[in-house]
């Protein structure tokens, strides 16, 4: 089965979108027991080229050849059917449904006329261990994090038996840790003969799965080599089209600056238990942690967003935040982990969304729709948000576009207290630059971030002091030269000597 | 022209029993009268609730140019201002079985008489009951028409032994009627008669009655003069004695005057009053209508 | 429609209980009520009244929680199961003189009301998946058309079965097996069904799924209009069961039968816990939100608390305050 | 419920504009029709008895759409027009003897009426929000609660406004400005101030967002509950506007007062454009509704074509294609 034919290949494929076109003549093979790799910036056509390829939309031009023979498939159904799997880089899931009838969806095994919901279970458990995510499968999506539901996302393609297993960013929500179970099954999939494509923003990973590596740049291919051919510093530089500099701007020294934000005894019931901690101004705090410490309902619960206790202090004085709108009134601003189900709103267009958080700055008694139409333009200019048109459904746009977006949503209200809930999800590069230079000139300017990160290295590259937090309560502080990835994975596990083994990703 | 008339039949959709009668009775006067007269045209329109019964008399008048209108009235009150404007516009105006709330609008009026239509049941419980009793009462849907049979039923029953149990609406819906009954014989061991008031809802009643098995016990009065209960009373069905009529075809009466006023040229206006008669079986035979759906 | 969204974990265990809880407790709060107001309430004959009549709307909810949760709507099934029953007894009492008044003409009667539910119900699935219309818009579409039909039919006024063949057939509404009314039997069987092709079928599943996310339903291969076109029509059908049930009971069919049901249907479904935008339903909750409005009815008229005007007053009061029930005490 | 989805953007272009035009390409269609029945169709005349009639429904219309755009649902709307009614009424009829029968009365009923609309409309929404019931469910129970009501005021019968007064108020009605009816002009600008609210404040774009997502809503700093509980506010308040309007026209409130106005109002919804689920609004869209809603009985009684027996369905067939109009040709 293991033969060195292609299984799957596009052919000067083109793909368009009314006037637009986003896939000009693009060629991609797969071939059984391979990882072949596809980089490219953030609305360069990836994810495109994998809808092309798995069926969900038809090509305008060029062609999809199965085992050498074109083919058209005529939805994802018939491509499914031959084998060919998509994991979507957008949840794909049914939110009310349990995670098992999820994984199972369409294809539910049967006894006779009943469902075999004792070997569905057992399989989806099994799926699930093996992706060392041992949730109860009857529970509703909906009450899983994302990471879990990625994982869920995974297990449903790997449920499939597919013979080409089609990955669209899949580790973006992911933890080093839980992506390291992920390139396990990928191993896996590879001895078992299955062709794979996958894409990722961490090239490092990609060197790290990958047999060979594609370039894509504004829907035209740029280079095609074996992944020992290519450094991840050379995919960077073919994906933007100039030479990157380092990543990470250079570190301000500690700031010994007034507190402008001092969180005492604070507690969201169910996730957080006595958190306590301070942030100055100018100083940019990493929160670090396992999946599930409770980072995120921390920050939701300072920002009114869930019911919680506690003392919050703003620059000294004791306020009441009850509500995200109250906190935006006190300076705060939250960009949450969820841009999908949280952060916009996928049938409206960019200017709606981009003012939707600080509406009450365009809106006298109407909304000046010029002042936002200019704050749109600002931002596209500022964020290098890429899109097609700005009426566009911002579903519609690219994912790592659509996390633009919503950065520079939170940033319309010129906070002074910025918290960054995984800001670069989804983020190319070159981007991610950018991003980082921005945040650390918010820092310089003298306000202060927040950024919750499960990329090991953009806390230790970015923050001057990182919180860890494990099971809801804060397990530890670092800071300066002693923000290192040994010191933070071993407070987030809660171990002394084995933190040197827990240590991956990055 | 002479002998040439529009003529606008206003009335309520067949929403129960007896407006169906109605709308069944208006159109075969409607029918008759076309082929009869030629020259007559005749507009008919069924509403559902006064606000619409408003709306089509309006659509008349401003489209169908109509030289009289034969109507009747939803409900008194809403439709005294709009027929009146009709009036004045110097239409010729019948108005059927309810009355306006302002006197001397309409140039005819075939009345029905709801006191008279609750009395004559209360009086025949009187005579059939004369040492008293237990009944129930199910009332139509809450509108004046209900109000005022009722009350009359109960002036008229006064000072008789008969006591009134229970009295729910039963909404002149026989399915309804059924369901009220069903928990009346739960509630009531002992019932010696029901005044179901409408025909549709005595039907009802009767299945209850019959289902729980207390045929015997009880009798039931209706009212309109359903061909059903007709053929009931005329059967000698021990459980429907007698009925009390209301007869829908009082708007074929409005019609074929209305009607007469213009092919006939008489001086057509004033008051007929359609009686609320007892039917029992020695009279049923003049009641009873084969051909009517209702 | 409104609620749900904010997260709180903690006392959100306590909420699914009571959710899952919820109808029962209304339910049990009701019994408690009607048998302190009449000691006739749990008579075997009231409670057989009650059960009884709840079972056309009740089958018919069963149909409507399917609707519901694919996330349709269907505004016809009253006018529907009048059409039915209209031309139901058109039929039966046409097929008199070739097969006679016995079980023969009740049986083809009784197939062909099944039939022509499924045709209705094909109706307004065919206009909402090919069509690509609203649900709401084309059965509100089909409702006028049903109800003036069987007015048309009815001239205005009521369609009687034969009565001979009435007597024959009445056994179906009044009659039982073990002591049990065969409305009931029915509805039970009706309901235990459901709740068996809801929780333990792929077809079941499905119907979640696409009221969930439709696009995810279409990404898993559902062929999401089929499923929801066998949706409209089981819907259809089981306005005819109920229609077949109904049927003998007055033995008429008039512009007035099967009024609002529609609206009773729905009320059912979602005081039973089924989300009205779609993606979850609960066959069994539907069940209970049938009896508990059967049950409001009938204890309103078993007492004399209030004046009779007021019936709609206390039964939008005790609707409300069952779904209260269900959510749980808000403090807690 | 049914459509969207399905990514087909070839054809998605010539479907929003169809879905633009069509309400209004329906709405032509329907004027041609009756011209082509009635050459009084077009009279000043019956133009303004079409449109003024239209407009209690279409000032309740256009609330309905910012309830359906925030993603709830009012069924109680009917119901609380007669409820609201029959109080002013009484109202009214109370202060003549201290305010005279003239227009210091009626405008204090007025005011009157305005405020009972923003309480009932405050009752519905509190129940939703902090009730946390759906909206179905109090919406269904306020409309039984408010028709009760209006029954038990009247005492089963009917409530009429004094007649002296009746012919001080009749104007507001009948009278007009410039040749338009009153009721006209009112419902103009309660559709016009709704299209602006819609397109150009933060308060309409906070409606669409809470339907279109409220976690995203809510994470966006927007009071969700708030937006939501004047929303309903906002819709009583309309009911009281129409009501206002309504009185003087029949001068009477009773059991059958706005009996089904809900329905009609959701379905001019719908008809213009607006999505059931909630997250798009079109209050443009809601006046072509109305007025189409409004024109097919005109039409039905411009001719004799069909037995009145049928007028529902016609209705019904004249619904479902004007919709149908909506989606354009299907195969284009
Ligand atoms: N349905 C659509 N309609 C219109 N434009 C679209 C649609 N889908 C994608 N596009 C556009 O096509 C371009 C390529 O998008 P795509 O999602 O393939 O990018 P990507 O390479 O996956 O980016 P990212 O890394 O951010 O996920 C973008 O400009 C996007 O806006
Ligand atoms: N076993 C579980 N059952 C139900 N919900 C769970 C479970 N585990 C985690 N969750 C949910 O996951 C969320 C916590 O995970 P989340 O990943 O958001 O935390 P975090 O500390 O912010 O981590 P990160 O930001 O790295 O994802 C909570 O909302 C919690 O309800
Ligand atoms: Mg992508
Ligand atoms: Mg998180």
């Amino acid at each position: 089965m293991s033969g060195p034919g292609p299984i799957l290949e596009a052919r000067g494929v083109r793909k368009s979108f009314g006037p637009v076109e986003v896939l000009h003549g693009a060629d991609f093979t797969l071939t059984p027991g391979r990882v072949h790799a596809l980089v490219g910036e953030n609305g360069a056509g990836k994810s495109t080229l994998m809808k092309c390829l798995a069926g969900y939309q038809p090509v305008s031009g060029g062609e999809i050849r199965f085992f050498g023979e074109p083919v058209h498939f005529a939805d994802s159904e018939a491509a499914e059917s031959a084998g060919i799997v998509l994991i979507h880089q957008e949840f794909n899931l049914a939110e009310q449904l349990s995670a098992e009838a999820n994984i199972f969806l369409g294809r539910e095994m049967r006894r006779g006329f009943f469902l075999d919901r004792k070997a569905m279970r057992e399989r989806a458990r099994n799926l699930l261990e093996e992706l060392a995510t041992p949730i109860d499968t009857r529970l509703e999506v909906s009450r899983l994090s994302v990471s879990q539901k990625q994982m869920v996302e995974i297990a449903k393609a790997l449920a499939r038996n597919a013979r080409v297993l089609i990955m669209d960013e899949p580790t973006a929500v992911l933890t080093g840790r839980e992506a390291e179970v992920l390139f396990a099954q990928i191993e896996r999939l590879k001895a078992a003969g299955v062709a794979i494509l996958y894409t990722s923003h961490k090239l490092d990973e990609i060197a790290r799965v990958a047999d060979e590596v594609t370039v894509l740049r504004d829907g035209s291919l740029v280079a095609h080599a074996g992944v020992d051919e290519m450094s991840p510093d050379r995919m960077a530089e073919l994906m933007v089209g100039r030479e990157l500099s380092d990543l990470f701007p250079a570190k301000a020294g500690e700031t010994a600056a007034d507190v402008v934000l001092s969180v005492e005894d604070f507690e969201v019931p169910g996730h957080v238990e006595s958190a306590s901690f301070k942030l100055r101004r100018g100083e940019i705090l990493g929160f670090a942690g396992l999946v599930g410490a409770g980072r995120t309902e921390l920050m939701e619960g300072i920002m009114g967003l869930r019911s919680a206790r506690g003392t919050i202090r703003r620059s000294g004085k004791v306020v009441r935040i009850a509500s995200p709108k109250e906190a935006v009134r006190h300076g705060l601003a939250y960009l949450t982990e969820d841009r999908k189900g949280r952060g916009l709103l996928l049938k409206y267009g960019l200017r709606e969304n981009l003012t939707l958080l600080g509406l009450d700055r365009f809106s006298g008694i109407f909304v000046d729709e010029k002042a936002e139409e200019a704050a749109l333009d600002a931002a596209i200019r500022r964020f290098d948000i890429r899109a097609a048109s700005k009426t566009m459904p911002v579903g519609n746009l690219s994912g790592g576009n659509q996390q633009k977006l919503l950065l520079a949503k939170t940033m319309l209200v010129e906070p002074e207290i910025v918290i960054l809930d995984e800001p670069t999800r989804g983020i190319d590069i070159g981007t991610k630059q950018q991003i980082y230079a921005f945040v650390h000139q918010l820092a310089r300017e003298g306000q202060a971030v927040i950024v919750i990160s499960s990329e090991m290295s953009e806390v230790i590259g970015l923050c001057h002091r990182v919180i860890v937090m494990r099971s809801g309560r804060i397990a530890g502080e670092v800071s300066g030269e002693a923000v290192t990835e040994e010191a933070i994975v071993r407070r987030a596990m809660g171990l002394d000597g084995e933190a040197r083994e827990a240590a991956h990703g990055s | 022209q002479e002998g040439k008339a529009t003529i606008g039949v206003s009335i309520p959709s067949a929403t129960h029993g007896w407006t169906g009668g109605v709308n069944f009775h208006a159109q075969q006067a409607i029918d008759e009268l076309k082929a009869a007269y030629p020259d007559l045209t005749f507009v008919l329109a069924t509403a559902g609730d006064p606000g619409k019964q408003v709306s089509d008399i309006e659509d008349m008048m401003a489209t169908r140019n109509i030289d009289a209108l034969v109507v009747l009235p939803f409900e008194s009150d809403p439709l005294t201002g709009p027929v009146k404007r009709v009036a004045d516009a110097g239409k010729f105006v019948t108005v059927v079985d309810r009355g306006l709330s302002q006197p001397g609008i309409q140039d005819l009026y075939v009345a029905g008489d709801n006191t008279a239509f609750g009395r004559v049941a209360g009086d025949y419980f009187k005579e059939k009951m004369p040492d008293g009793g237990k009944i129930v009462v199910l009332r139509g849907i809450p509108t004046t028409i209900d109000n005022e049979r009722v009350e009359a039923f109960q002036k008229a029953i006064e000072g008789s032994n008969i006591e009134i149990e229970g009295m729910e609406h039963g909404d002149w819906n026989r399915d309804k009627a059924f369901e009220v009954m069903q928990d009346f014989l739960s509630k009531y061991a002992e019932i010696d008669a029901v005044w179901a008031s409408d025909d549709d809802m005595a039907l009802g009643v009767i299945e209850a009655i019959k289902q729980a098995g207390r045929e015997g016990d009880m009798w039931v009065l209706g009212g309109a003069g359903m061909k059903q209960m007709i053929e009931k009373v005329q059967a000698g069905d021990k459980m429907v004695p007698a009925d009390v009529t209301y007869p829908p075809s009082m708007i074929a009466t409005a019609i074929r005057l209305t009607a007469d006023r213009f092919v006939s040229k008489a001086p057509m206006a004033g008051r007929f009053v359609i009686d609320s008669v007892l039917v029992t079986p020695e009279n049923a035979k003049e009641h009873y209508f084969p051909d009517s759906p209702f | 429609m409104a609620v749900e969204a904010r997260e709180q974990p903690a006392r959100r265990r306590l909420r699914v209980d009571f959710h899952v809880l919820g109808p029962l407790v209304a339910l049990v709060a009701l019994v408690i009520l009607g048998m302190s107001l009449n000691d006739q309430f749990l008579s075997a004959g009231n409670v057989t009244n009650v059960l009884a009549r709840s079972a056309f709307i009740g089958i018919i909810a069963v149909g409507a929680t399917f609707v519901i949760t694919i996330g349709g709507l269907d505004l016809s099934v009253g006018s529907m199961s009048a059409f039915l029953a209209g031309v139901t007894i058109i039929i039966l009492n046409a097929l008199i003189p070739q097969l006679g008044g016995g079980w023969a003409t009740i049986l083809v009667g009784m197939l062909a009301c099944l039939a022509m539910g499924l045709g209705a119900g094909f109706l307004n699935g065919i206009l909402i998946t090919k069509g690509r219309i609203e649900a709401f818009i084309v059965t509100l579409g089909t409702l006028g058309i049903f109800r003036s039909l069987v007015v048309w039919l009815a001239n205005g006024g009521t369609l009687s079965l034969d009565f001979n063949l009435r007597e024959v057939y009445r056994p179906v509404y009044y009659g039982g097996v073990a002591g049990i009314a065969w409305p009931i039997v029915v509805f039970a069987l009706v309901a235990v069904a459901g709740e068996i092709v809801m929780r333990k079928t792929a077809y079941g599943r499905h119907c979640a799924a696409i009221g969930s996310n439709e696009q995810v339903a279409r990404y898993s291969a559902i062929h999401v209009d089929r499923v929801r076109l066998a949706t409209y029509m089981l819907q259809g059908m089981l306005v005819g069961v109920a229609t077949i049930m109904y049927v003998p009971r007055l033995g008429s069919a008039s512009s007035t039968t099967g009024l609002l049901w529609e609206l009773e249907a729905i009320a059912a479904v979602i005081i039973g816990g089924t989300v009205l935008k779609g993606g979850f339903g609960r066959v069994w909750g539907t069940v209970v939100g049938v009896v508990i409005l059967s049950l409001i009815d009938n204890i309103l008229n078993l007492t004399d608390l209030v004046s009779p005007y007021l019936n709609g007053a206390i039964q939008g009061v005790i609707i409300i305050l069952a779904v209260v029930l269900q959510r749980g005490r808000k403090g807690a």
